[in-house]
């Protein structure tokens, strides 16, 4: 089975399209929205009243940490979706493999666990 | 730029984070700031600002006669406005010690009990949309727009109720008010349970509310707390049982009490005495008195239109209350309602006048919002926003 | 129920040139159609208004008929700004802080007596009325208004978003009303 | 009638232990109500929540009061205390003349007075001695009266639709 450069040209054309979309869409609200700029306007909303200080202040590790264990789980499920999508012709193979893709990410979760990465105080 | 950066550093040793929930935030509920100082996400300190819809009752209550303060009443804890109105016509019932009929002090209690019903329905469903369960708000809503249409059928209006006159109430429960609140009667326990499956068991609601917001009798008692906060803890004040108003003695009804003050404990109070409620409203239909529904004091009681168009002493009588000539006893007097949230109280003094020389509102709300900063210290900021619905704090009644 | 209502009622389409095969209208009225019904609301709700607005936003009432489904609670994604309830004085900046900051093109809507005209509270700590801090586009009236006067109220602001021409926000009566409200015109 | 009963207790009680500080005391409706000396209102209030026997231990609430013709008196406290168990309601008042309107603060006794204290401060001017941070409450921090009091106004002038002529003001 040869695929000469032509067959590629549909992914291409979706391609264009989809930035297209993007580009024009962008484009065209900036030129019809009305558009007022003030000073006021550009502060940070502070529920009403005038924000003091600096936004930015180091805060703890802790935020850091959930939010990259969560990606990082979350591409996992993203793997499991086209298995379980076609999980019956793939079988018990497929189940095995799965099986075993998850086994690799208990390990990974079961160090977390132990070092506490998700506790909170 | 070098400055900027030691400046980050240095402050990074013990430095708490300050954050604004600010006067408009979604989860207040009402308007009230809480500038918290954060080590991460346990809240170190709160320093709370009220006052932003502050609207001068009681200097207004010094520029009124006395019927006209009823509309202002109804403004205070405006999710349950009849029990509001109702303690201030007890209040002035009181000073001119006029005695009302039997069936209007049963109607009354109808009244104020569908009021607590609607008030701690509002608040347990928002302590649901705070903690994640928001079907529970929609389901519940239902039932308060049937509660508003009794409300209409009886004075008129939705929410500002303006119902009951001094010296009893303004007019009978017609044949649709009967009827519609036998309809809700029955349909009050079936929906009332469905909300409670929702989330009595639920459990997210349950590690969500469970030791959270926490406050010990003794100090909720020098806080001042009274109401469903108070009978959290464990104290059993009611206002209702403790200096009887309205022939609630007549009524057969237990005070629910809770364990450790938290937020489930709050929730579950109110969920009880909603039952209560019903069961006191069920009673007071079943033996409802018959006979006048306001007392002979003409002087204070607007007489009805078709009165006062065809006899000359109504006429005069309603000239006079209209325009507040009608004499009123010198003296002082506090009467106190169980409100949504606690003791309502009335301090009322009259030297005689056109209208109050000072009135005085005890209003729940704003005593015990104080004890939020000492509730919310160590907790995490998403148990602080639960604390401040389960509190039931209505910004009307803490800046009236 | 008289008659069961079989087919629910389309928004009907803007007035525009009609062909077998095509339709034409100018683009500002079918930009108007999409902005009439997608209006996020910003519920400013301070006192008894925002109980009513509750019921307004609840199954008996749905607000979410018109297209107002979605409320946005901060001022950027707000395209209706609507002020429900008592302002206090010492509530006033924050009010015209949370305007300013909202997205062109913004509407307000003010309900009830009290943020229309400070209804019955004409007290020293009460702003008597919005407008004085504020450009108001519909006043709805009453304390608190029924639901439906509400949902009126809403109407006549998508009547307004509607038939918005895109040239408004940069015309000299509307530099006019900013300048009288205080409100700088930086350009660019 | 048990409110007499009441107050012929308490009064008793106060007056042992502190003679002519209180002023007066008589029954009003179905509240026992004492006059007492700006002075001594700590250590009444103090006595009446410590005592055994009368453990007021719950400040039902405090409001400030303005009578702008007695002399010398002008201001004044009411404070009402509530013992829970007995069901006992007393209200003790105290006045001041409003040139020098200082009174000792509560909040050590009751947690719940420090807010309450700080709306009558916002209110009528009173200056609570001791008062952890007094200061306004609800009004504007720039306000620069005490509304409450009885000569101000209640409106605030800018109001132009209503015009007084029709109501007879």
């Amino acid at each position: 089975m040869q695929n000469t450069p032509a067959d590629f040209l549909p992914i291409i054309i979706t391609f264009i399209v989809a930035s297209g979309f993007v580009v024009t869409t962008m484009f065209v609200t900036h030129l019809l929205g009305p558009k007022r700029h003030s000073k006021i306007k550009q502060e940070s909303f502070e529920c009403g009243i005038e924000s003091q200080g600096n936004a930015r202040i180091p805060f703890s590790i802790k935020y850091f940490l959930v939010a990259i264990l969560f990606v990082l789980f979350d591409v996992e499920v993203i793997f499991m979706y086209p298995w379980a999508v076609n999980f019956k012709e793939l079988g018990i193979l497929g189940f095995m493999e799965m099986g075993l893709f998850i086994a690799f990410f208990m390990v990974g979760f079961f160090y977390i666990m132990k070092k506490g990465a998700l506790k909170w105080e | 730029m070098k400055f900027e950066a030691d400046q980050i550093l240095k402050e990074a040793g013990k430095q708490f984070s300050t954050l604004n929930l600010g006067p408009t935030h979604p989860a207040t509920h009402g308007i009230f700031q809480n500038v918290l100082k954060m080590d991460g996400e346990i809240i170190v300190d709160a320093e709370p600002t009220v006052g932003y819809i502050h609207r001068a009752f009681e200097k207004i209550a010094e520029r009124r006669p006395f019927y006209q303060v009823t509309p202002l009443t109804d403004r205070l804890n405006y999710c349950s406005s009849p029990i509001n109105n109702m303690g201030w016509h007890m209040t002035v019932e009181k000073l001119i010690k006029c005695e009302i009929p039997k069936r209007a002090q049963y109607l009354r209690v109808i009244i104020m009990e569908l009021a607590r019903i609607t008030d701690h329905l509002v608040c347990n469903s928002v302590i649901g949309v705070d903690s994640g369960a928001m079907t529970g708000f929609l389901y519940v809503f239902q039932l308060r727009e049937h509660v508003y249409e009794i409300y209409e059928e009886i004075c008129g209006a939705r929410l500002t109720t303006n119902i009951g006159r001094i010296g009893g109430m303004e007019r009978d429960f017609n044949e649709t008010a009967w009827k519609k609140l036998n309809l809700f009667v029955e349909e009050l326990p079936k929906k009332l349970e469905e909300f409670e499956k929702l989330l009595v068991r639920n459990r997210i609601f349950m590690d969500r509310t469970i030791g959270v917001g926490k406050i010990s009798a003794e100090r909720a008692l020098n806080y001042g707390f009274t109401g469903p906060n108070l009978r959290a803890t464990g104290v059993d004040y009611d206002v209702r049982v403790m200096n009887p108003y309205s022939s609630y003695e007549d009524f057969k009804f237990i005070i629910p009490v809770g364990k450790s003050g938290d937020v489930y404990d709050r929730f579950m109070v109110r969920q009880q005495e909603m039952w209560e409620s019903f069961s006191i409203i069920k009673q007071a239909i079943k033996n409802m008195p018959d006979g006048p529904f306001h007392a002979e004091v003409p002087e204070f009681y607007l007489p009805p239109k078709e009165e006062v168009y065809n006899n000359m002493e109504a006429l005069i009588y309603h000239f006079k209350i209209v325009m507040g000539e009608s004499e009123v006893p010198k003296g002082e007097v506090y009467h106190c309602v169980e409100g949504g949230n606690g003791e309502l109280g009335f301090y009322l003094i009259s030297d005689g006048g056109r209208c109050a020389y000072r009135l005085h509102f005890r209003r729940p709300c704003f005593i015990y919002y104080q004890a939020y900063p000492e509730i919310i210290k160590g907790a995490m900021l998403s148990d602080a926003i639960l604390t401040l619905s389960a509190m039931n704090v209505i910004a009307g009644e803490l800046d009236a | 129920m008289s008659e069961v209502i079989t087919k629910p009622n389309i928004v009907s389409a803007p007035d525009g040139h009609q062909q077998p095969g095509f339709f034409a209208t100018s683009l500002e009225k079918a930009v108007g159609l999409a902005r009439k019904n997608s209006i996020w609301p910003l519920p400013f709700a301070t006192s008894c208004c925002g109980i009513e607005f509750m019921a307004l936003m609840a199954s008996h009432y749905d607000l979410g008929r018109f297209g107002s489904e979605r409320l946005s609670f901060s001022p950027r994604q707000a395209d209706l700004l609507m002020v429900m309830g008592t302002i206090a004085k010492k509530m006033g900046p924050i009010v015209r802080q949370v305007y300013e900051q909202m997205a062109e093109p913004k509407w307000v809507l003010s309900m009830g007596a009290c943020a229309s005209s400070g209804g019955i509270f004409d007290t020293y700590s009460v702003l008597q009325g919005i407008d004085k801090i504020i450009p108001v586009d519909v006043y709805v009236p009453g304390c608190p208004p029924r639901p439906e006067q509400v949902i009126d109220g809403i109407m006549l602001i998508q009547d307004m978003v509607g038939k918005e021409h895109f040239r408004r926000r940069q015309s000299p009566e509307y530099k006019d009303l900013m300048t009288k409200y205080g409100m700088e015109n930086q350009e660019k | 009638m048990t409110e007499n009963i009441l107050l012929n207790t308490v009064d008793e009680k106060l007056k042992a232990k502190f003679g002519d500080a209180i002023i007066s005391s008589e029954q009003s409706y179905d509240f026992p109500v004492f006059v007492i000396k700006r002075e001594k209102i700590f250590d009444v209030v103090k006595f009446l929540k410590e005592d055994s026997e009368l453990a007021f231990e719950f400040l039902t609430t405090l409001c400030g009061l303005h009578y702008p013709d007695n002399k010398g008196q002008e201001l004044g406290v009411m404070y009402q205390l509530h013992n829970l168990p007995k069901n006992w309601r007393i209200r003790l008042k105290i006045f001041f003349p409003i040139n020098d309107p200082e009174v000792p603060t509560l909040t050590s006794l009751f947690s719940s007075a420090n807010w309450q204290e700080r709306q009558e401060y916002d209110f009528y001017g009173i200056i609570f001695k001791g008062h952890p941070d007094l200061k306004r409450i609800l009004n504007m921090d720039e306000m620069n009266y005490h509304p409450m009091r009885k000569e101000y106004a209640l409106e605030d002038g800018t109001r132009t639709d209503k015009d007084d002529s029709m109501f007879g003001r």
